[in-house]
Parts: C-alpha cells; structure tokens; sequence
C-alpha cells in the first residue's frame, strides 16, 4: 500500500512484477497504466504539475478509504511528475483483492478520482503552444459514480438513476 | 510573512511560483497579492480556486504565521 | 492480439513490460491477472485442462469481438494449462484502447467470459482429494451482463433491469 | 472410425482420455460407448454435455469419418 510520485519514467510492467508474487489468498489483480497520448502530433509533451506533501497525502486518504470500502488486499499508485513525452506512462495503479470484481472496481473507482479529483495540474505543449488541461464533464460524471454511499456498485447506482 | 506557493495557470498568471509576502491572514494575503498585481487578484477570487494553509484546505479566512505556507490551487485534474 | 495457452509458469510482469511501450494514441492499458488461491489450505494444486486448437480458437473469436464492440487497439491473453501451485499466475488479460473506460469494460468482459464460458475444465487438489470446479451462478450472472447486444454497457444494462 | 476424446469429469468417469473407436455416426459412437460402458453412457447423455466433431460443436447427430476427431465436453470453467 504505497503512494509514489516521481519525475522518472517508469516501466508499468516491473511495477506489476513486484506486486504479484508471494500472494496466497489473492485471486484477483486488475491494473490500470495510463499512457500520455501523441494526439496525432498535437500533444508534443504533457507536464504535470503536483504539490509535494499535499497530493500524496490527498491520493493515499483516498486510496485506503477505497481499500475499506471494496476490501482490498493491497494496492499501489504511481504518478509521474514533470515532463512526459507521448507514449510514456503517466499513472499506474494496482488493486489486490480475493475475487475479481472487487479489483475490477476498486482500481476503476481510483482512476475515477485520480483523473478528475486528484490534486494535479496539467499542461499540454503542442505545436500551437500550451494549454491547461482542466478534468471534462465525462470525467466528472465518471468519479460521480462512485459518490452515493447507500450504492456500492455502479451498476446499482445505475440502476437507481433511472 | 508566508511562504505563498502557486500552481497551474495561476503561476502563469502571476509569472512567479514562489514568493515570500507580508500577511497576518489569508484575506490580508489576498489583498497585498490583488494590489500588487489585479490579474493575479482577479483569478484567485474565482470560485473553482482552493486555497490550503499548510497543507490542508481552508475555507473562508486564516491566521498566518511567518511559517505559514499558502498554496492556491486552480481546478485540479490527475491522471 | 494473440491468445497464448502454456504449461509453464509466467510473469504477469513481463506480459504488461512488453504490451505497453511503443504505443503513440493508447491513452489507457487494462490488464487483469488472475491468481491460484491457496484457500487457507484446502486447495493445494490446481489443474487447469484446454482442448488444444479448440479452447485458442474459442477465445480468439470472443475477444475479436470484445476488439470491435469496444473498439480496442490491441489485446492479449495468456492462459496457464496443466497443474498450478498456489500464488502463481492462472490468467493474464491486457487490453489497450484510446481511453480508459473502453480498456476496463472489455478487460473485466473478457475475464468474466473467460471465467464461466472460455473451454478449460478445473479441478482443485486439496487434502480430503481433487474435485471439478465448475462456473457459480454469481459467474454465469457477470458474464450474462454482456449479453444484450441493445446494452452496451453494464451500467446501461442495470438501469434497464430495475 | 473415431478419435474420441474425453474431457475433465467425463475422463475421470471413463478411466481414459482417448481412443479410437468404431462408428459411422455421433448417435453410432454414443451407443458404442454406452454399451462398453453405462456409466460413461449416462455422463455423456446429460444435457449439460456438449459434442465437437473436427473442434467444432454439434447438435443432434453428424457423420464420422475415419479421420473424425470427436471430443466430449462437460461444462466449461475457465480462468
């Protein structure tokens, strides 16, 4: 159970690696990399900006309340920082749980919030100049999801709407 | 005296990302940084802007120290 | 996009470090790994059996068609066979696609399909003797959450049950 | 003529995975392995039970060459 930012690139695929092994009782690994995006040529860098203290501390109350609430076994969430060129990782994120599902949510749920609620600040450099990047309304109905306490799932919470 | 930290467009905004100010409060804090430069003033009184005093969110006014840290924070978006 | 049944053991790791680089417009890599319990005990080996050019052939049609219905960039499946010890890897499922909502659906659609439909028999060696596993009504019900072609979505689905 | 094979439970309650067997047709073989066998007989007739000839499944009855690859599959369980 870890929250780690870092200016470095990394490789999602070691992080999975070091998470898996020496589990008797996990069924379930679900993992999420996110992965900066060329735009076809429009997004030459993505800079992401984080407050040092602040963020970590915001995405590890929220990460062990998610563990609470879907019963994980573990989880770990790594963010990137600084500059990121097209196709580097920019987020990882790994659930551990006894059944499938519970992984299967807990790391939507996380990326949810980590997406449009996590304190980081976002800047895409193209051929034009740059931009902040600010979380859409998509976004924002996403992480919505997962609000109502008396609903545990999505698809209960869908349910209701209607 | 804080510490004032500030992030995303708001550092683009004010051409700074750090500084050091004279304040006894964060609404004092406020006002040295409208006068000193208005459209800093004006795009931290927006709504979607949070400001956290060492670290954890305030709302509404503060003491501040000379240790004090300020940071303000525009909307914010991971991942 | 490749289905891969193997007798030896495989890291998860290695499977995600080598689907994710070299991608310029994947914005979000899925993936699912499924792990042999130990069961606290009861279950000592598990014993995973396919139908060779049967069992590949079935999951390269399913997931052709998760490609298209979540419209991915690339998948991959690797699926152990014969005896597994606890803790080891059963399944690994990768998905990549332009955002991350397509990568997570057709992850955990393809996981609930490999789990109650896919052609493997599964017996679990325990201390009292060996006994065949077969799907739970809670499996036959996640993987039936997919099967109205006027739903796309479970969320979708749900809000028409109720 | 057949190659039958037999897969998970269905092996155990044989005694064996695979053989060669005499028959022009599904139902020929089913009756064949019926005979030899009762307790095989009724595993292979529950409904749950499905056939592939040539590695792919058959409702009803089929025609088997000497070169037909027949296999009987129990319910299915993966991951």
């Amino acid at each position: 159970m870890a929250v780690v930012l870092q200016s470095q690139p990394f490789d999602p695929g070691q992080l999975l690696g070091g998470f898996c092994p020496n589990r008797r009782e996990t069924g379930a690994v679900a993992s999420f990399t996110g992965l900066a995006r060329a735009e076809h040529g429009a997004a030459l860098t993505l800079e992401l900006e984080a407050y040092p203290g602040f963020t970590d501390a915001a995405i590890e109350a929220m990460a062990a309340g998610a563990a609470k609430r879907f019963d994980l076994q573990d989880w770990l969430i790594v963010h990137r920082t600084g500059p990121i060129a097209p196709g580097e990782a920019i987020v990882f994120v790994a659930t551990a749980a006894g059944h499938r599902r519970a992984a299967f949510e807990a790391c939507d749920h996380l990326m949810d919030w980590l997406k449009s609620r996590a304190p980081f600040w976002k800047k895409e450099h193209g051929p034009d100049g740059a931009r902040w990047i600010e979380p859409t309304d998509h976004d924002r109905r996403d992480a919505a999801r997962w609000d109502d306490p008396f609903f545990d799932t999505p698809a209960e919470r869908a349910a209701q709407d209607d | 005296m804080a510490r004032v930290l500030l992030f995303g467009r708001l550092a683009d905004v004010a051409g700074w990302r750090e500084r050091t100010i004279e304040a006894a409060s964060l609404s004092a804090l406020r006002t040295a940084l409208a006068t000193a430069d208005p459209g800093l003033g004006e795009a931290l009184a927006g709504p979607s802007v949070q400001a956290a005093v060492d670290k954890a969110l305030v709302r509404g006014d503060a003491a501040l120290t000379p240790a004090s840290e300020v940071a303000f924070l525009p909307p914010m978006s991971g991942g």
